[in-house]
């Protein structure tokens, strides 16, 4: 049977991996998320299942989906610009469609995705916290910026079918869930910085979350977390609905490692019970 | 009747068409007029006018590649001040609007 | 407030346009679907909500929705090479967000396409039932094609949640539900006749459908529909789902007209209560 | 590893490309060329052998399409010889395989 060993929360802000090439290895970036690899390596994980908001780079609106799990046998990015590098990785497409058969038959509306591309919100994690690009992934895509977005208490009882999913599998696997996203930011709408494309309209409900998480106060969390307070924290803000998942995943953990960057409304998380 | 969708479009080809991200460096109107925009909306974008865009419902994300390839004649400090003259609050933007 | 005033269930089989064209109104396809114009002319409907399984003509596996809703303003079609006219069509996308919205509220991951054109699986009904392309759609796509298929009682629920939706719906609208497909069909696979591309390989199925929609047996029907039954009645058996999402939204009545084809595996039925 | 999908996807660009579909018809290998399919896949298609392509999880309708435009060799009344000669019971065809 499989074995989720651990799971992280991370930001993908798109100039991270620029600045830490141009930083080096001492800036706090690249420190947050050398702590978050060295985590992450300790646990060895088979597989990485990852909660992701795509930023409509490869869905779009004539065909949106509320939750979609990629199954392509693997998958390239990021498809957006990115001034990083292109990476391919593989996708363990068996695995994708085991939690996504699974999903359907306990009443969740998965769409399938067995040919697709990744844009920063998958490809900056990776490139910090898996630069080999030697584990196999599941992108499971949460529809975070166009609203009506799915509540948080969906989200949370997704990532529980998920578990349960990945614990029927008949094989061993080491299996580590990541959570991509930021709990407050804006782009390109009235509430970013003056001559910028983004902005932190709401540091306070980042601290708040970020609060909620070290003291796994997992309800607490997702009664707060209504679509109406994730907007209010900017455009962006339905990405804690990825970290939620992750919760549902997991379930109540105070995490061994979380450390904000609160003045850019996100933080870098571990959980480990080994 | 009018929704937003061929403004978004025209955004996310932004993005994903190199080709017509260059077309539209040249030569704006000739590259939007095979778009099924509306005159307003086609006007907007001519204009750079991301805060009515915004406005009409075009996702705020989609726009800010407008500024990020520097089309319309838009730089990022032309679009912050647009966007930002927008009374912040209602997230009706993009596809889907709330019941 | 919307009120919904009636629905009704046909089959769409592609070759139904051309062989009325060539038998003329008195053939038992044209007075079958001229019975159900009768009916839907009679309660005048404003708009017609149709839940229907795309043939893999619109949506593929890159992005294969469970359930999607069509918010375009308007579409066309047949888009799959169909013996029929091309047609243009309005589509209420006001109607289609408000129910997306609803939906997803209630728990529902629906898709949206605001771009999209339609296969024979929704032409060949228009063609009979709206032949002036005068009344707007609703389409509501439920994945009847490819396993996993949504459950049953999970179509049902959507056919109520979108009821729901529409009762809320603030102004003055007469809405009609079309459910649209076979009840036993297998097309391309193992069980298709000698010589031919489809076959019915269970009108014992169809029969059994049958009288439970005649006896308006519903929850032995949501029983017995189980993703194996649907799939034994043939690979197409899933469409089905769209007939049960249609009893979702007007509940427990019996037809006022339901007429079988069972040497073609199919139904056409009328649902009234003025 | 292989998945389904590249026969799916030569199946639906059949239907949905006129073009693709009068290319397959003049030379197949050249138009398939250019797709992503294992050896085993193509050579199942350039020899019209439906019956092996389902059981490797093409989905039927989809493969329906191979006959109705008349490529690889295949009739309505080969195909269907084909198609029927397959155990069937089990549709785990598609992309979507059962948990
Ligand atoms: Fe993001
Ligand atoms: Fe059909």
């Amino acid at each position: 049977m499989a074995e989720i060993v651990a799971a992280i929360g991370v930001p993908h802000t798109p100039g991270f991996p620029e600045l830490v090439a141009r930083l080096g290895p001492n800036c706090e970036v690249a420190r947050l998320f050398a702590e978050v690899e060295r985590h992450l390596a300790a646990v060895q994980p088979d597989v990485l299942v990852i909660f992701d908001s795509d930023h409509l780079s490869t869905f779009f609106y004539n065909n949106l989906p509320t939750f979609c799990i990629g199954a392509a046998d693997q998958t390239a990015g990021p498809n957006d610009h990115t001034k990083m590098p292109h990476y391919n990785i593989g996708v363990n497409s068996a695995l994708a469609k085991k939690i996504r058969g699974y999903g359907i038959g306990a009443g969740f509306d998965l769409s399938l995705s067995e040919e697709f591309e990744i844009d920063h919100s998958i490809m900056v994690p990776l490139h910090f916290v898996t630069p080999r690009m030697n584990i196999p992934i599941v992108p499971i895509f949460i529809n975070g910026l166009s609203p009506p977005l799915p509540a948080a208490r969906r989200c949370f009882d997704l990532g529980e079918v998920v578990r349960r999913a990945i614990e029927s599998w008949p094989g061993n696997m080491r299996v580590a869930i990541l959570a991509s996203g930021s709990f407050s930011l804006e782009i390109g709408g009235p509430r970013i910085s003056h001559g910028k494309r983004s902005g932190v309209p709401d540091p306070g409900w980042a601290s708040s979350v970020l609060k909620r998480l070290e003291k796994a106060e997992v309800n607490e969390l997702l009664n707060e977390a209504t679509n109406d307070r994730l907007l209010k924290a900017g455009n962006i803000g339905g990405e804690l609905l990825n970290w939620i998942a992750m919760l549902g995943v997991i379930g109540r953990h105070r995490p061994r490692f979380i450390e904000p960057q609160i003045d850019h409304g996100h933080a870098y998380a571990v959980w480990r019970w080994d | 009747m009018m929704t937003i969708y061929a403004v978004n479009k025209v955004c996310y080809r932004i993005l994903r068409e190199p080709a017509f991200r260059s077309d539209l460096a040249v030569d704006p109107i000739a590259a939007l007029s095979s778009e099924p925009l509306s005159e307003i909306e086609r006007d907007l974008l001519i204009t750079g006018e991301v805060g009515r865009l915004y406005e009409l419902g075009a996702h705020p994300f989609l726009l800010s590649h407008l500024s990020r390839f520097g089309l319309f004649g838009l730089t990022d400090l032309v679009y912050s001040e647009r966007i930002r003259a927008v009374g912040s609050g209602t997230e009706n933007h993009t596809g889907g609007l709330p019941s």
